[in-house]
């Protein structure tokens, strides 16, 4: 009877039959199973990170909203995620303060709290995508980023705690894992809004996301979030760490090397249809995700012609500062080829760049930072995937 | 307690003082003007038979064959298509290379090496870049006067640094 | 060297010593393990929902922010989580319709989307506390409560699809449980703002939760929020259901029962410290969740003397309508014995009753819709425990 | 396709017609005025036999006894401290009965009696609790003629009904 048709729906919310003993064949005639003390999913949904040795892809074409099931929140660990007794684990503070602390992790939990919904992306989030179209799925493309409702206490509290020295002007920032991750942070933009949380998504933080105390920069990009944080070190200078002068920095076309590039900027992606999926001719939700590391998503718009017309996408609220933004797009497909893109604008009136505009301007060789705007496209049988403009 | 100041009375309290001990554990961190550095010393010889026995297998026996990061070359190759970020090529502090290969290397026994080793390491990784002779003796007083070639190759952050237009 | 104390932190974020040989001595030392597809808690980490064989209640002790783990999301089921294949599930829908039809979940995730954080409250939340103090923990007091971001479609979408005709006024929404579970709702009121959710928390609903379907009404009582959805009915009456005569009806003390009592007033409750927990003297900070089913929560109240002083507790941007908002009050404990006290109150003006405001009014076997504020006594030796005021 | 309807045209399409099959498979609820009750008929006598072989062992063998729920008796109790909610006592309609037993019951295989046992187990629970007499046949023109002693028992929700002062 449809006379609008279909969408990707099966490749948006993803399911294997369930072994069949375990679905009646109507339920209404079977006692069901018991209340248990902690949940699992059900045993058909198989939505999953893509592991690599050092890291793992959110599945963004299989969720919804803006929360990310912290099972399945990206992973990016330099040595693997460690065992850590919490019972046992320490935050040292010292350097340029006036009292070195070690802290508990029972002494921080007893601190004025606070509770915020924050992304946190890879500064490589899509950095394949340097180089052209690469990532099959949205899940390769961006999948270095998820969202939760993380739960700690400001850094500024701790700090305060330890009492900054006038002339502290940089902390490092060290984990516990084998790469003991460290990063060298400007100490008054941190001390504005830096988290050092215990909790995410209500319960104790993943271990693969820093359990059990991770630092949270919102905005910024993942790996100053150090994981599994266990030492802050107050000085006047930058520490010149490996991860701040051989990685993390964004090679220019005139061979320099840009160094301290914190914030994300905004970036929006189309993560429903997407790569790998199919549609059929009719009504379609265009669903994506925008956000940015300077504060709130002003507006996102979506084109289906490939950037020459867009229109206005409906923002969910509450449209959050430094979080996802879920965004949705009624289009009618009507099985012509088509070239779908979003792009957003944040609150400070920066406008996500075309792929074009931001190679113009730092060549290719970034790996970090790429945050153009996605072009998939819709063949006319109705398959996506991820093309150049 | 008595004794306890005013300024004291208006923290929280919470957390111990960190004792010496404490600090000395885990106080790994080495800056560009080399604060942090150990008494131990290192010489590029030295460091090629820990490199063979420890390192090479996964950085190749020259640091530029793999399987994992490459170490040594790729000078002069940053502004090219194809750039090749080394040790020579691409770090602006030798002192970095001392923190980094104490605190994360061998990558499967971090924090295992002595100060001896890793000064060496850093020797013998210096020397196959071109920047240090065979005979250089590395230590706490040498190691931050080592100039790396690409020591002014890094820039702020200038942006927000595209134009977009509709 | 604390001048000022400490909080029940250890029950605020309970965890068992990990086995030895899961957590390294030092774990910088060890290289960790590898990204996974799907990831669970740390293994020391055992906060729980207490099953029995009707329910379980959420651990809010245990938990922070607002988001519940679904894994923690209170259960209530009338027999039993049915094992449902989603491939197969269906929604009918038929009665005073203009073309009855059914839908599969594929159809119905094509439909416009939109994602909601509310609450959901079993009517019988607190229920045994009508008869005085009676729960132990907050969890036994208050666990049959959780939030979670909501995604589906509008239930209007859906039944516009099917043509309203013009004399419907109720709608029987039935689940695919094995007790088919059935409750009648006023058509107009539902089409308002209630979703046919096929997510939570970003992932497929929960089994407990109701997947692959379930109906979502923005702030009223749990058990009008079918889980596992598979009928839907027009009429123009009540159909009178066992489960809006027998059950979730409350008997005043004159023998009458009030019917079709739908929306949870408002109410808050301390979660920290809470009953079962200690606190030593110090500072202490009250944490507490608050809701209203008749939209936003204005301002919350906290006293620490039984009642006679009340201070404003800060609330935990953003505050969402039907959604827990929590709170949070800076305290100093100076060891005396003391009853701690929030009190809400919601955009409407309504203001959460005392036990007695409430009982003089309705007598003590209501069973359902107990929203008094709760009171916790922190003895002389910090132990907290329930209490009558 | 052609022939489409403008109004067809406006919605979105999705879904599929549901069939008289579709409906009769699940559309099992009773009204208050007997819609949905099916065909059939049950004494009091029938009623008793099914009960003591499906019902006694959860709701004891005169249905006061438990262990699960009481199903007769308790009126007169509702006013009192100690209410006692039962069929009988509590319930405002008939019909109801007819679409909770079928639906649900017996626990441990709901949906499995057929329609003569449903209204024997009705009458039997009826006559139980002293609203119909032992003779008396049910079906789908009776049932819904029963009147239930607490039928105007149920009150519209007054809220909000607490007055909340400081
Ligand atoms: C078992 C494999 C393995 C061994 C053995 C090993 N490494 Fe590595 N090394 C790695 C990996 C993998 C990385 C990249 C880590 C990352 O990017 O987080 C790396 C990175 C490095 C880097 C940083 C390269 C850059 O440009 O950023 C240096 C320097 C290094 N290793 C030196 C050494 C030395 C010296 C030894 C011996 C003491 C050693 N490695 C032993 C695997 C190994
Ligand atoms: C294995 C146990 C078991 C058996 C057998 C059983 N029941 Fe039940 N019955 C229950 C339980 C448990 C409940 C309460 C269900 C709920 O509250 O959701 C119940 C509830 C009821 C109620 C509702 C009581 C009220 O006041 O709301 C009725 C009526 C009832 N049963 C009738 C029957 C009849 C008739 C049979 C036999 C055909 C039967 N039961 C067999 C366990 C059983
Ligand atoms: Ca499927
Ligand atoms: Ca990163
Ligand atoms: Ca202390
Ligand atoms: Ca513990
Ligand atoms: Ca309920
Ligand atoms: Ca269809
Ligand atoms: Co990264
Ligand atoms: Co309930």
């Amino acid at each position: 009877v449809s006379s609008i048709g279909t969408t990707a729906a099966s490749l948006i919310a993803p399911s294997l039959l369930p072994a069949e003993e375990l679905a009646a064949l109507d339920p209404t005639a079977v006692p069901g199973h018991a209340p248990s003390p902690y949940g699992s999913r059900a045993p058909g949904e198989t939505a999953h990170r893509l592991p690599t040795a050092t890291h793992s892809l959110t599945p963004h074409h299989a969720l919804h909203g803006i929360i990310t099931p912290s099972a399945l929140h990206f992973e990016r660990h330099h040595n693997g995620v460690p065992s850590i007794n919490p019972d046992r684990h320490r935050l040292l503070i010292h350097g340029l303060v006036d009292r070195p602390l070690t802290f508990s992790m029972n002494d921080l939990t007893r601190f004025p709290s606070i509770t915020r919904t924050l992304f946190i992306e890879c500064s490589g989030n899509s950095g394949k995508e340097w180089k052209g179209p690469t990532g099959t799925t949205v899940q390769e493309t961006h999948g270095l980023m998820s969202t939760s409702e993380w739960t700690g206490v400001p850094l500024s509290t701790v700090l305060a705690e330890a009492g900054i020295k006038p002339d502290a002007a940089w902390v490092l920032a060290e984990g516990s894992d084998a790469a003991a991750m460290t990063r060298s942070l400007p100490l008054a933009a941190v001390v504005k809004d830096a988290l050092l949380c215990y909790a995410q998504n209500g319960e104790a933080l993943r271990p693969e996301q820093g359990y059990p105390l991770r630092l949270v920069i919102p905005g910024w990009e993942g790996n100053t979030c150090i994981k599994w944080v266990r030492r802050l070190k107050l000085g006047t200078a930058p520490f010149m760490t490996r991860e701040e002068t051989s990685r993390y920095t964004d090679l220019m076309p005139d061979g320099t090397a840009r160094q301290f590039t914190f914030v994300m900027e905004a970036k929006s992606v189309i993560t429903s249809p997407s790569g790998g999926q199919q549609i059929t001719p009719g009504f379609v939700e265009i669903r994506g995700l925008a956000w940015s590391g300077r504060g709130k998503i002003a507006k996102v718009e979506v084109s289906a012609d490939g950037g020459l017309t867009w229109r206005t996408a409906q923002l969910q609220e509450p449209v959050l500062p430094y979080c996802h933004t879920r965004f949705r797009y009624g289009w009618r497909w009507h099985g012509d080829e088509a070239i779908i893109q979003s792009r957003c604008i944040d609150e400070t009136g920066y406008i996500q760049p075309s792929r074009a505009a931001l190679i113009t301007v730092r060549g290719t060789n970034s790996v970090y930072h790429y945050n153009a705007i996605q072009s998939w496209k819709v063949g006319g049988d109705g398959k996506v995937t991820n093309v150049e403009m | 307690p008595p004794g306890i100041s005013m300024a004291e009375e208006a923290r929280y309290g919470f957390g111990q003082p960190a004792t010496e001990a404490d600090i000395k554990a885990w106080n790994i961190d080495i800056t560009p003007t080399g604060e942090g550095l150990p008494p131990g010393r290192g010489t590029v010889r030295q460091g090629a038979a820990v490199y063979s026995n420890k390192c090479a297998a996964c950085h190749g026996p020259t640091g530029t064959e793999g399987p994992k990061d490459r170490l040594v070359g790729g000078h002069g190759s940053l502004a090219t298509e194809h750039p090749v970020k080394t040790i020579g090529s691409y770090w602006p502090y030798a002192t970095t290379l001392y923190d980094y290969i104490f605190r994360a290397m061998p990558f499967t026994a971090p924090q295992s090496l002595t100060a001896d080793e890793v000064y060496s390491l850093v020797a013998w990784l210096l020397h196959q870049n071109g920047i240090i002779p065979a005979t250089m003796v590395v230590d706490a007083q040498t190691l931050p006067n080592v100039t790396m070639p690409n020591r002014d190759g890094f820039v702020a952050d200038p942006r927000p640094d595209v134009e977009s237009r509709e």
